[in-house]
Protein backbone atom coordinates (compact mmCIF):
# COMPACT_ATOMS: atom_id res chain seq x y z
CA UNK A 1 0.00 0.00 0.00
CA UNK A 2 1.43 3.35 -0.69
CA UNK A 3 1.75 5.00 2.25
CA UNK A 4 1.28 8.40 1.13
CA UNK A 5 -0.77 9.37 -2.39
CA UNK A 6 -1.28 12.62 -3.65
CA UNK A 7 -3.72 13.45 -6.86
CA UNK A 8 -3.80 16.58 -8.31
CA UNK A 9 -6.00 18.63 -11.12
CA UNK A 10 -3.33 18.19 -14.34
CA UNK A 11 -2.14 22.33 -13.26
CA UNK A 12 1.46 23.54 -13.46
CA UNK A 13 0.99 25.46 -10.24
CA UNK A 14 0.59 21.98 -8.62
CA UNK A 15 3.55 20.24 -9.57
CA UNK A 16 5.63 22.05 -6.97
CA UNK A 17 3.14 20.91 -4.39
CA UNK A 18 3.78 17.48 -5.63
CA UNK A 19 7.72 18.17 -5.38
CA UNK A 20 7.55 19.64 -1.74
CA UNK A 21 5.41 16.20 -0.64
CA UNK A 22 8.01 14.30 -2.06
CA UNK A 23 11.07 15.19 -0.90
CA UNK A 24 9.20 15.52 2.74
CA UNK A 25 8.02 11.88 2.50
CA UNK A 26 11.49 10.95 1.28
CA UNK A 27 13.31 12.92 3.84
CA UNK A 28 11.46 10.79 6.62
CA UNK A 29 11.30 7.84 5.45
CA UNK A 30 15.16 8.37 5.42
CA UNK A 31 16.48 8.80 1.64
CA UNK A 32 20.32 9.91 1.70
CA UNK A 33 20.00 13.98 2.22
CA UNK A 34 22.23 13.97 -0.88
CA UNK A 35 19.84 12.04 -2.74
CA UNK A 36 16.70 14.21 -2.27
CA UNK A 37 17.31 17.05 -5.43
CA UNK A 38 17.18 14.38 -7.40
CA UNK A 39 13.91 13.02 -5.97
CA UNK A 40 12.52 16.31 -6.12
CA UNK A 41 13.85 16.94 -9.71
CA UNK A 42 12.30 13.76 -10.61
CA UNK A 43 8.86 13.79 -9.86
CA UNK A 44 8.91 17.40 -11.19
CA UNK A 45 9.64 16.12 -14.30
CA UNK A 46 7.52 13.37 -14.08
CA UNK A 47 4.42 15.62 -12.77
CA UNK A 48 4.89 18.33 -15.61
CA UNK A 49 4.94 15.59 -18.11
CA UNK A 50 1.72 14.06 -16.68
CA UNK A 51 0.07 17.76 -16.47
CA UNK A 52 1.09 18.37 -20.17
CA UNK A 53 -0.19 15.03 -21.27
CA UNK A 54 -3.44 16.01 -19.67
CA UNK A 55 -3.81 18.87 -20.83
CA UNK A 56 -3.16 18.40 -24.53
CA UNK A 57 -5.21 15.25 -24.37
CA UNK A 58 -8.18 17.22 -22.70
CA UNK A 59 -8.38 14.86 -20.06
CA UNK A 60 -9.82 15.98 -16.90
CA UNK A 61 -9.05 13.60 -14.49
CA UNK A 62 -6.45 14.20 -12.10
CA UNK A 63 -2.97 12.96 -12.11
CA UNK A 64 -1.80 10.47 -9.87
CA UNK A 65 1.71 10.34 -7.16
CA UNK A 66 2.05 7.42 -5.22
CA UNK A 67 5.09 7.29 -2.10
CA UNK A 68 5.89 3.68 -1.18
CA UNK A 69 8.46 2.78 1.30
CA UNK A 70 9.59 -1.04 1.55
CA UNK A 71 12.66 -2.19 4.08
CA UNK A 72 14.99 -1.22 1.29
CA UNK A 73 13.87 0.94 -1.12
CA UNK A 74 11.66 4.43 -1.29
CA UNK A 75 9.31 4.17 -4.57
CA UNK A 76 7.89 6.91 -6.48
CA UNK A 77 5.07 6.13 -9.08
CA UNK A 78 3.66 8.76 -10.93
CA UNK A 79 0.46 7.84 -13.25
CA UNK A 80 -1.49 10.13 -15.90
CA UNK A 81 -4.47 8.74 -17.51
CA UNK A 82 -3.24 9.11 -21.31
CA UNK A 83 -3.53 5.92 -23.22
CA UNK A 84 -0.35 5.41 -24.40
CA UNK A 85 -1.01 5.51 -27.80
CA UNK A 86 -3.00 8.54 -27.11
CA UNK A 87 0.42 10.23 -25.25
CA UNK A 88 2.45 9.51 -28.19
CA UNK A 89 0.64 11.18 -30.44
CA UNK A 90 0.02 14.34 -27.92
CA UNK A 91 3.78 14.22 -26.88
CA UNK A 92 4.39 14.36 -30.80
CA UNK A 93 2.52 17.14 -31.99
CA UNK A 94 2.99 18.83 -28.33
CA UNK A 95 6.40 18.92 -29.01
CA UNK A 96 5.94 20.23 -32.88
CA UNK A 97 3.26 22.50 -31.46
CA UNK A 98 5.08 24.12 -28.92
CA UNK A 99 6.73 27.13 -29.83
CA UNK A 100 10.43 26.36 -29.32
CA UNK A 101 11.02 23.57 -26.81
CA UNK A 102 10.67 20.07 -26.75
CA UNK A 103 10.20 19.95 -22.92
CA UNK A 104 8.50 16.43 -23.04
CA UNK A 105 11.74 14.57 -24.78
CA UNK A 106 14.07 16.46 -21.99
CA UNK A 107 12.22 15.89 -19.13
CA UNK A 108 12.16 11.63 -19.80
CA UNK A 109 16.00 12.77 -20.74
CA UNK A 110 16.82 14.34 -17.18
CA UNK A 111 14.75 11.24 -15.29
CA UNK A 112 16.97 8.51 -17.13
CA UNK A 113 20.17 10.53 -16.43
CA UNK A 114 19.37 11.10 -12.95
CA UNK A 115 17.39 8.31 -11.53
CA UNK A 116 19.18 4.65 -11.53
CA UNK A 117 16.03 2.65 -10.98
CA UNK A 118 13.42 3.78 -13.04
CA UNK A 119 10.80 2.31 -15.43
CA UNK A 120 8.59 3.85 -17.70
CA UNK A 121 5.39 2.10 -18.84
CA UNK A 122 2.38 2.73 -21.15
CA UNK A 123 -1.31 0.95 -21.21
CA UNK A 124 -4.28 1.91 -22.18
CA UNK A 125 -5.68 3.25 -19.18
CA UNK A 126 -2.53 6.13 -18.98
CA UNK A 127 1.40 5.81 -18.43
CA UNK A 128 3.41 5.38 -15.14
CA UNK A 129 6.59 6.18 -14.53
CA UNK A 130 8.41 3.93 -11.31
CA UNK A 131 11.51 5.51 -9.49
CA UNK A 132 13.07 4.55 -6.75
CA UNK A 133 16.12 5.17 -4.27
CA UNK A 134 17.66 3.24 -1.16
CA UNK A 135 17.09 4.29 2.11
CA UNK A 136 19.58 4.47 4.62
CA UNK A 137 19.90 1.43 6.61
CA UNK A 138 19.72 3.72 10.05
CA UNK A 139 17.40 6.05 11.09
CA UNK A 140 19.16 9.53 9.38
CA UNK A 141 19.35 12.20 11.68
CA UNK B 1 10.64 30.07 -3.75
CA UNK B 2 8.76 32.09 -6.87
CA UNK B 3 10.76 33.40 -9.29
CA UNK B 4 12.23 36.57 -9.52
CA UNK B 5 13.73 38.38 -12.78
CA UNK B 6 15.87 41.54 -13.14
CA UNK B 7 17.55 43.00 -15.83
CA UNK B 8 20.61 45.19 -16.14
CA UNK B 9 22.85 45.99 -18.91
CA UNK B 10 26.83 45.65 -18.47
CA UNK B 11 28.76 47.14 -21.32
CA UNK B 12 27.21 45.85 -24.86
CA UNK B 13 25.37 43.01 -23.08
CA UNK B 14 22.06 42.38 -21.21
CA UNK B 15 22.59 40.58 -17.99
CA UNK B 16 19.24 38.83 -16.75
CA UNK B 17 19.47 38.09 -12.62
CA UNK B 18 17.48 34.94 -12.27
CA UNK B 19 16.44 33.79 -8.74
CA UNK B 20 14.04 30.92 -7.33
CA UNK B 21 12.50 28.21 -9.00
CA UNK B 22 11.87 27.77 -13.03
CA UNK B 23 9.93 24.54 -13.47
CA UNK B 24 6.18 24.24 -15.49
CA UNK B 25 4.77 27.05 -13.70
CA UNK B 26 7.42 29.78 -13.64
CA UNK B 27 9.11 28.89 -16.79
CA UNK B 28 6.64 31.17 -18.97
CA UNK B 29 7.73 34.11 -17.23
CA UNK B 30 11.45 33.70 -18.03
CA UNK B 31 10.40 32.73 -21.43
CA UNK B 32 8.81 36.17 -21.63
CA UNK B 33 11.27 38.20 -20.69
CA UNK B 34 13.69 36.86 -23.20
CA UNK B 35 10.90 36.89 -26.04
CA UNK B 36 10.61 40.71 -24.70
CA UNK B 37 14.06 41.58 -24.74
CA UNK B 38 15.30 40.07 -28.19
CA UNK B 39 12.16 41.96 -29.66
CA UNK B 40 13.51 45.30 -28.08
CA UNK B 41 16.44 44.68 -29.74
CA UNK B 42 19.06 43.09 -27.12
CA UNK B 43 20.63 40.26 -28.93
CA UNK B 44 23.50 39.63 -27.00
CA UNK B 45 22.31 37.86 -23.23
CA UNK B 46 23.98 36.45 -20.08
CA UNK B 47 21.49 34.76 -18.02
CA UNK B 48 22.84 34.59 -14.52
CA UNK B 49 21.93 31.58 -12.86
CA UNK B 50 23.67 31.76 -9.31
CA UNK B 51 19.89 32.38 -7.56
CA UNK B 52 18.05 29.78 -9.29
CA UNK B 53 17.17 26.92 -6.28
CA UNK B 54 15.47 24.85 -9.01
CA UNK B 55 15.48 24.40 -12.59
CA UNK B 56 13.99 21.48 -14.84
CA UNK B 57 13.35 20.31 -18.34
CA UNK B 58 10.67 23.41 -19.06
CA UNK B 59 13.56 25.67 -17.86
CA UNK B 60 16.08 24.34 -20.30
CA UNK B 61 13.31 24.50 -23.15
CA UNK B 62 12.92 27.63 -22.20
CA UNK B 63 16.88 28.87 -22.65
CA UNK B 64 17.18 26.76 -25.76
CA UNK B 65 14.21 28.99 -27.02
CA UNK B 66 16.09 32.02 -26.23
CA UNK B 67 19.18 31.14 -27.45
CA UNK B 68 17.41 30.19 -30.89
CA UNK B 69 15.77 33.69 -31.10
CA UNK B 70 19.05 35.29 -30.38
CA UNK B 71 21.07 33.42 -32.75
CA UNK B 72 18.83 34.41 -35.53
CA UNK B 73 19.83 37.71 -34.88
CA UNK B 74 23.63 36.76 -34.80
CA UNK B 75 23.41 37.25 -31.21
CA UNK B 76 24.82 35.39 -28.10
CA UNK B 77 23.10 33.60 -25.09
CA UNK B 78 25.62 32.86 -22.02
CA UNK B 79 24.98 31.39 -18.28
CA UNK B 80 26.48 31.99 -15.51
CA UNK B 81 26.34 29.46 -13.13
CA UNK B 82 28.10 28.07 -10.47
CA UNK B 83 26.26 25.46 -8.77
CA UNK B 84 27.17 21.95 -9.32
CA UNK B 85 23.27 20.42 -8.45
CA UNK B 86 22.32 23.13 -11.36
CA UNK B 87 25.65 22.37 -13.84
CA UNK B 88 24.68 18.78 -13.47
CA UNK B 89 21.31 18.97 -15.28
CA UNK B 90 22.29 20.71 -18.22
CA UNK B 91 25.34 17.68 -17.93
CA UNK B 92 22.35 15.53 -18.28
CA UNK B 93 20.89 17.04 -20.97
CA UNK B 94 24.07 17.82 -23.17
CA UNK B 95 23.47 21.37 -23.19
CA UNK B 96 26.66 22.31 -21.73
CA UNK B 97 27.64 21.60 -25.27
CA UNK B 98 25.14 23.79 -26.98
CA UNK B 99 25.83 26.93 -24.30
CA UNK B 100 28.64 28.55 -22.92
CA UNK B 101 28.50 28.61 -19.24
CA UNK B 102 30.92 30.67 -17.36
CA UNK B 103 31.98 30.99 -13.38
CA UNK B 104 31.06 34.88 -13.42
CA UNK B 105 28.78 38.10 -14.90
CA UNK B 106 32.13 39.60 -15.74
CA UNK B 107 33.76 36.21 -17.73
CA UNK B 108 30.34 36.28 -19.36
CA UNK B 109 30.39 40.02 -20.17
CA UNK B 110 34.03 39.91 -21.58
CA UNK B 111 33.94 36.56 -23.15
CA UNK B 112 33.62 36.50 -27.07
CA UNK B 113 34.32 33.42 -28.13
CA UNK C 1 -13.76 18.53 -8.04
CA UNK C 2 -10.71 18.39 -5.65
CA UNK C 3 -7.66 20.68 -6.92
CA UNK C 4 -5.62 18.60 -4.50
CA UNK C 5 -5.56 14.67 -2.88
CA UNK C 6 -3.80 13.60 -0.60
CA UNK C 7 -4.27 10.04 0.98
CA UNK C 8 -1.85 8.43 3.40
CA UNK C 9 -1.82 5.94 6.26
CA UNK C 10 -2.59 6.40 9.66
CA UNK C 11 0.50 7.24 10.94
CA UNK C 12 1.97 10.20 13.05
CA UNK C 13 4.80 10.73 10.65
CA UNK C 14 2.07 11.94 7.94
CA UNK C 15 0.16 14.81 10.17
CA UNK C 16 3.24 16.86 9.25
CA UNK C 17 2.82 16.15 5.28
CA UNK C 18 -0.90 17.49 5.24
CA UNK C 19 -0.11 20.41 6.77
CA UNK C 20 2.83 20.96 4.50
CA UNK C 21 0.43 20.39 1.48
CA UNK C 22 -2.62 22.18 3.17
CA UNK C 23 -0.74 25.71 3.66
CA UNK C 24 1.38 25.20 0.13
CA UNK C 25 -1.75 24.96 -1.89
CA UNK C 26 -3.88 27.62 0.35
CA UNK C 27 -1.26 30.28 -0.21
CA UNK C 28 -1.27 29.39 -3.92
CA UNK C 29 -5.11 29.17 -3.85
CA UNK C 30 -4.57 32.78 -1.96
CA UNK C 31 -5.69 32.75 1.34
CA UNK C 32 -4.67 35.36 3.25
CA UNK C 33 -0.93 35.02 4.53
CA UNK C 34 -2.29 35.73 7.88
CA UNK C 35 -4.61 32.50 7.92
CA UNK C 36 -2.41 30.30 6.80
CA UNK C 37 -1.09 29.39 10.77
CA UNK C 38 -4.51 28.49 11.49
CA UNK C 39 -5.39 26.48 8.27
CA UNK C 40 -1.87 24.40 9.19
CA UNK C 41 -2.71 24.12 12.66
CA UNK C 42 -6.88 23.23 11.98
CA UNK C 43 -5.41 20.75 9.30
CA UNK C 44 -3.21 18.74 11.49
CA UNK C 45 -5.58 18.85 13.98
CA UNK C 46 -7.90 17.27 12.19
CA UNK C 47 -5.92 14.74 10.73
CA UNK C 48 -3.72 13.44 14.23
CA UNK C 49 -7.78 13.17 15.41
CA UNK C 50 -8.61 10.70 11.97
CA UNK C 51 -4.96 8.82 12.40
CA UNK C 52 -5.98 8.12 16.25
CA UNK C 53 -9.39 7.04 15.45
CA UNK C 54 -8.01 4.69 12.40
CA UNK C 55 -5.31 3.34 15.24
CA UNK C 56 -7.78 2.69 18.24
CA UNK C 57 -10.29 1.42 15.72
CA UNK C 58 -7.48 -1.01 13.67
CA UNK C 59 -9.07 0.44 10.77
CA UNK C 60 -6.16 -0.01 7.62
CA UNK C 61 -7.45 2.29 5.30
CA UNK C 62 -6.06 5.58 4.46
CA UNK C 63 -6.82 9.23 6.04
CA UNK C 64 -8.26 11.30 3.38
CA UNK C 65 -7.35 14.76 2.94
CA UNK C 66 -9.38 16.98 0.29
CA UNK C 67 -8.45 20.54 -0.87
CA UNK C 68 -10.96 22.70 -2.75
CA UNK C 69 -11.07 25.78 -4.13
CA UNK C 70 -14.18 27.77 -5.34
CA UNK C 71 -14.64 31.19 -6.51
CA UNK C 72 -14.68 32.64 -3.19
CA UNK C 73 -13.26 30.41 -0.71
CA UNK C 74 -10.50 27.71 -0.36
CA UNK C 75 -12.22 24.59 1.73
CA UNK C 76 -10.60 21.45 3.25
CA UNK C 77 -11.93 18.22 4.10
CA UNK C 78 -10.44 15.44 6.39
CA UNK C 79 -11.96 12.46 6.42
CA UNK C 80 -11.26 9.47 8.26
CA UNK C 81 -12.76 5.49 8.13
CA UNK C 82 -14.14 4.88 11.03
CA UNK C 83 -18.12 5.09 11.29
CA UNK C 84 -19.05 7.20 13.75
CA UNK C 85 -20.16 4.75 16.16
CA UNK C 86 -17.20 3.17 16.25
CA UNK C 87 -16.04 6.56 16.71
CA UNK C 88 -17.48 7.64 19.46
CA UNK C 89 -16.63 4.68 21.50
CA UNK C 90 -12.58 4.72 20.21
CA UNK C 91 -12.94 8.79 20.93
CA UNK C 92 -14.07 7.52 24.83
CA UNK C 93 -12.33 4.59 25.09
CA UNK C 94 -9.13 6.04 23.80
CA UNK C 95 -9.18 9.25 25.70
CA UNK C 96 -9.77 7.63 28.88
CA UNK C 97 -7.17 4.66 28.16
CA UNK C 98 -4.28 7.48 27.17
CA UNK C 99 -2.12 8.66 30.56
CA UNK C 100 -3.14 11.99 30.94
CA UNK C 101 -4.64 13.46 28.04
CA UNK C 102 -7.94 13.71 25.74
CA UNK C 103 -6.55 15.26 23.69
CA UNK C 104 -9.30 13.91 20.76
CA UNK C 105 -11.51 16.55 22.31
CA UNK C 106 -9.00 19.36 22.67
CA UNK C 107 -8.15 18.63 18.94
CA UNK C 108 -11.51 19.48 18.37
CA UNK C 109 -11.93 22.67 20.53
CA UNK C 110 -8.94 23.66 19.04
CA UNK C 111 -10.45 23.63 15.39
CA UNK C 112 -14.02 25.09 16.76
CA UNK C 113 -12.48 27.89 18.37
CA UNK C 114 -10.02 28.89 15.23
CA UNK C 115 -11.54 28.13 12.38
CA UNK C 116 -14.91 30.34 11.43
CA UNK C 117 -16.81 27.65 8.70
CA UNK C 118 -16.19 24.46 10.08
CA UNK C 119 -19.03 21.22 9.91
CA UNK C 120 -18.62 18.10 11.28
CA UNK C 121 -19.72 15.21 10.13
CA UNK C 122 -20.34 11.44 11.14
CA UNK C 123 -21.89 8.69 8.91
CA UNK C 124 -21.36 4.96 8.42
CA UNK C 125 -18.43 5.40 6.08
CA UNK C 126 -16.18 7.21 8.45
CA UNK C 127 -16.31 11.05 9.21
CA UNK C 128 -15.60 14.31 8.04
CA UNK C 129 -14.00 17.57 9.38
CA UNK C 130 -15.06 20.32 6.44
CA UNK C 131 -13.53 23.73 6.88
CA UNK C 132 -13.13 26.92 4.98
CA UNK C 133 -11.47 30.42 4.43
CA UNK C 134 -12.21 32.99 2.77
CA UNK C 135 -10.09 34.07 -0.71
CA UNK C 136 -8.72 37.28 -1.19
CA UNK C 137 -10.02 38.02 -4.18
CA UNK C 138 -6.77 40.06 -6.47
CA UNK C 139 -4.00 37.76 -6.73
CA UNK C 140 -2.20 38.05 -3.51
CA UNK C 141 1.25 40.40 -4.31
CA UNK D 1 11.65 21.60 11.94
CA UNK D 2 12.01 18.94 14.39
CA UNK D 3 11.79 18.69 17.88
CA UNK D 4 14.25 19.84 20.30
CA UNK D 5 14.63 19.60 23.86
CA UNK D 6 17.36 20.82 26.22
CA UNK D 7 17.58 21.12 30.03
CA UNK D 8 19.28 23.09 32.32
CA UNK D 9 18.78 24.82 35.61
CA UNK D 10 18.30 27.98 37.24
CA UNK D 11 18.27 28.34 40.63
CA UNK D 12 15.94 25.37 42.18
CA UNK D 13 14.10 25.35 39.08
CA UNK D 14 14.26 23.20 35.83
CA UNK D 15 14.16 24.71 32.18
CA UNK D 16 13.32 23.03 29.63
CA UNK D 17 13.99 24.70 26.10
CA UNK D 18 11.74 23.11 24.08
CA UNK D 19 12.57 24.46 19.57
CA UNK D 20 10.61 23.01 16.74
CA UNK D 21 7.45 21.46 16.46
CA UNK D 22 5.47 19.84 18.94
CA UNK D 23 2.66 17.76 16.95
CA UNK D 24 1.35 14.16 17.12
CA UNK D 25 4.47 12.94 16.05
CA UNK D 26 7.21 14.82 18.02
CA UNK D 27 4.99 15.10 21.15
CA UNK D 28 5.56 11.82 22.81
CA UNK D 29 9.84 13.00 23.43
CA UNK D 30 8.72 15.68 25.12
CA UNK D 31 6.46 13.82 27.52
CA UNK D 32 9.23 11.35 27.79
CA UNK D 33 11.65 14.40 28.84
CA UNK D 34 8.92 15.27 30.88
CA UNK D 35 8.18 11.98 32.78
CA UNK D 36 12.10 11.49 33.18
CA UNK D 37 12.36 15.11 34.99
CA UNK D 38 9.74 14.28 37.34
CA UNK D 39 11.05 10.81 38.04
CA UNK D 40 14.28 11.72 38.78
CA UNK D 41 12.83 14.01 41.40
CA UNK D 42 12.23 17.73 39.83
CA UNK D 43 9.43 18.83 40.34
CA UNK D 44 9.67 22.61 39.42
CA UNK D 45 9.49 22.91 35.79
CA UNK D 46 9.67 26.10 33.61
CA UNK D 47 8.93 25.19 29.80
CA UNK D 48 10.39 28.10 27.47
CA UNK D 49 8.33 27.74 24.35
CA UNK D 50 10.28 30.72 22.64
CA UNK D 51 11.88 28.46 20.00
CA UNK D 52 8.40 26.79 19.63
CA UNK D 53 7.20 26.81 15.45
CA UNK D 54 4.42 24.64 16.28
CA UNK D 55 1.73 23.47 18.83
CA UNK D 56 -0.88 21.54 18.57
CA UNK D 57 -3.69 19.64 20.82
CA UNK D 58 -1.70 16.75 21.82
CA UNK D 59 1.52 19.22 22.77
CA UNK D 60 -1.24 20.61 24.93
CA UNK D 61 -2.29 17.17 26.45
CA UNK D 62 1.94 16.44 26.72
CA UNK D 63 1.87 20.10 28.91
CA UNK D 64 -1.17 19.23 30.81
CA UNK D 65 0.22 15.66 31.78
CA UNK D 66 3.52 17.20 32.96
CA UNK D 67 1.08 19.23 34.98
CA UNK D 68 -0.86 16.70 36.41
CA UNK D 69 2.32 15.27 37.57
CA UNK D 70 4.89 17.53 38.80
CA UNK D 71 1.17 18.65 41.30
CA UNK D 72 1.30 15.63 42.66
CA UNK D 73 4.72 15.81 43.98
CA UNK D 74 3.34 19.13 45.13
CA UNK D 75 5.69 21.03 42.10
CA UNK D 76 5.01 23.40 39.49
CA UNK D 77 5.25 24.01 35.79
CA UNK D 78 5.32 27.24 34.04
CA UNK D 79 5.52 28.17 30.72
CA UNK D 80 7.68 30.87 28.82
CA UNK D 81 5.85 32.48 25.75
CA UNK D 82 5.79 35.94 23.86
CA UNK D 83 4.71 34.25 20.73
CA UNK D 84 1.08 35.20 19.86
CA UNK D 85 0.25 32.31 17.61
CA UNK D 86 1.48 30.37 20.41
CA UNK D 87 -0.70 32.16 23.05
CA UNK D 88 -3.48 32.32 20.94
CA UNK D 89 -3.88 28.26 21.06
CA UNK D 90 -4.23 28.18 24.75
CA UNK D 91 -6.16 30.76 25.02
CA UNK D 92 -8.86 28.78 23.10
CA UNK D 93 -8.42 26.00 24.88
CA UNK D 94 -8.99 27.74 28.09
CA UNK D 95 -5.10 26.68 29.00
CA UNK D 96 -4.17 30.02 30.16
CA UNK D 97 -6.20 29.75 33.11
CA UNK D 98 -4.20 26.17 34.08
CA UNK D 99 -0.93 27.22 33.12
CA UNK D 100 1.12 30.41 34.76
CA UNK D 101 2.49 31.90 31.36
CA UNK D 102 5.69 34.29 31.50
CA UNK D 103 7.36 36.16 29.21
CA UNK D 104 10.87 35.39 30.01
CA UNK D 105 12.96 32.33 31.82
CA UNK D 106 14.19 34.86 34.92
CA UNK D 107 10.39 35.95 35.41
CA UNK D 108 9.43 32.78 36.13
CA UNK D 109 12.10 31.26 37.21
CA UNK D 110 11.74 33.58 40.44
CA UNK D 111 7.66 33.46 40.32
CA UNK D 112 6.09 31.76 43.67
CA UNK D 113 2.86 32.46 43.32
N1 LIG E 1 4.99 25.38 -9.00
C1 LIG E 1 5.69 26.48 -8.64
N2 LIG E 1 7.01 26.52 -8.87
C2 LIG E 1 7.73 27.58 -8.56
N3 LIG E 1 7.22 28.69 -7.99
C3 LIG E 1 5.92 28.70 -7.74
C4 LIG E 1 5.08 27.59 -8.02
N4 LIG E 1 3.84 27.90 -7.63
C5 LIG E 1 3.89 29.13 -7.15
N5 LIG E 1 5.12 29.62 -7.21
C6 LIG E 1 5.57 30.96 -6.83
O1 LIG E 1 4.95 31.36 -5.65
C7 LIG E 1 4.60 32.73 -5.74
C8 LIG E 1 3.26 32.98 -5.16
O2 LIG E 1 2.27 32.52 -6.04
P1 LIG E 1 1.22 33.52 -6.67
O3 LIG E 1 0.85 34.49 -5.60
O4 LIG E 1 0.15 32.73 -7.31
O5 LIG E 1 2.11 34.27 -7.77
P2 LIG E 1 1.67 34.59 -9.25
O6 LIG E 1 0.58 35.59 -9.09
O7 LIG E 1 2.93 35.12 -9.85
O8 LIG E 1 1.21 33.30 -9.86
C9 LIG E 1 4.65 33.14 -7.18
O9 LIG E 1 5.50 34.27 -7.32
C10 LIG E 1 5.17 31.94 -7.92
O10 LIG E 1 6.30 32.27 -8.70
N1 LIG F 1 5.18 15.22 11.76
C1 LIG F 1 6.29 15.82 12.23
N2 LIG F 1 6.18 16.91 13.00
C2 LIG F 1 7.24 17.53 13.49
N3 LIG F 1 8.49 17.12 13.26
C3 LIG F 1 8.67 16.04 12.50
C4 LIG F 1 7.59 15.35 11.93
N4 LIG F 1 8.08 14.33 11.19
C5 LIG F 1 9.39 14.38 11.34
N5 LIG F 1 9.77 15.40 12.13
C6 LIG F 1 11.12 15.75 12.55
O1 LIG F 1 12.01 15.63 11.51
C7 LIG F 1 13.23 15.06 11.99
C8 LIG F 1 13.75 14.06 11.04
O2 LIG F 1 12.97 12.88 11.13
P1 LIG F 1 13.69 11.52 11.55
O3 LIG F 1 15.04 11.48 10.93
O4 LIG F 1 12.76 10.41 11.26
O5 LIG F 1 13.87 11.75 13.14
P2 LIG F 1 13.54 10.69 14.26
O6 LIG F 1 14.57 9.64 14.08
O7 LIG F 1 13.70 11.50 15.51
O8 LIG F 1 12.13 10.21 14.02
C9 LIG F 1 12.97 14.45 13.32
O9 LIG F 1 13.89 14.98 14.25
C10 LIG F 1 11.56 14.81 13.67
O10 LIG F 1 11.48 15.45 14.92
Amino acid sequence: MAIVELRFSALPEHVRTARLVASAVARKAGVDEQLLDEVRLAVGEACSRAVALHQRGGVDTPVRVELEESEKRFSIEVGDAVPSQAAVAAGDGGAAAEEDEDTGEMGLAVISGLVDDVEIVGGDGGGTIRMSWPLVGAPVR
Amino acid sequence: MDLSLSTRTVGDRTVVEVGGEIDVYTAPKLRECLVELVNEGNYHLVVDMEGVDFLDSTGLGVLVGGLKRVRAHEGSLRLVCNQERILKIFRITGLTKVFPIHASVDEAASATD
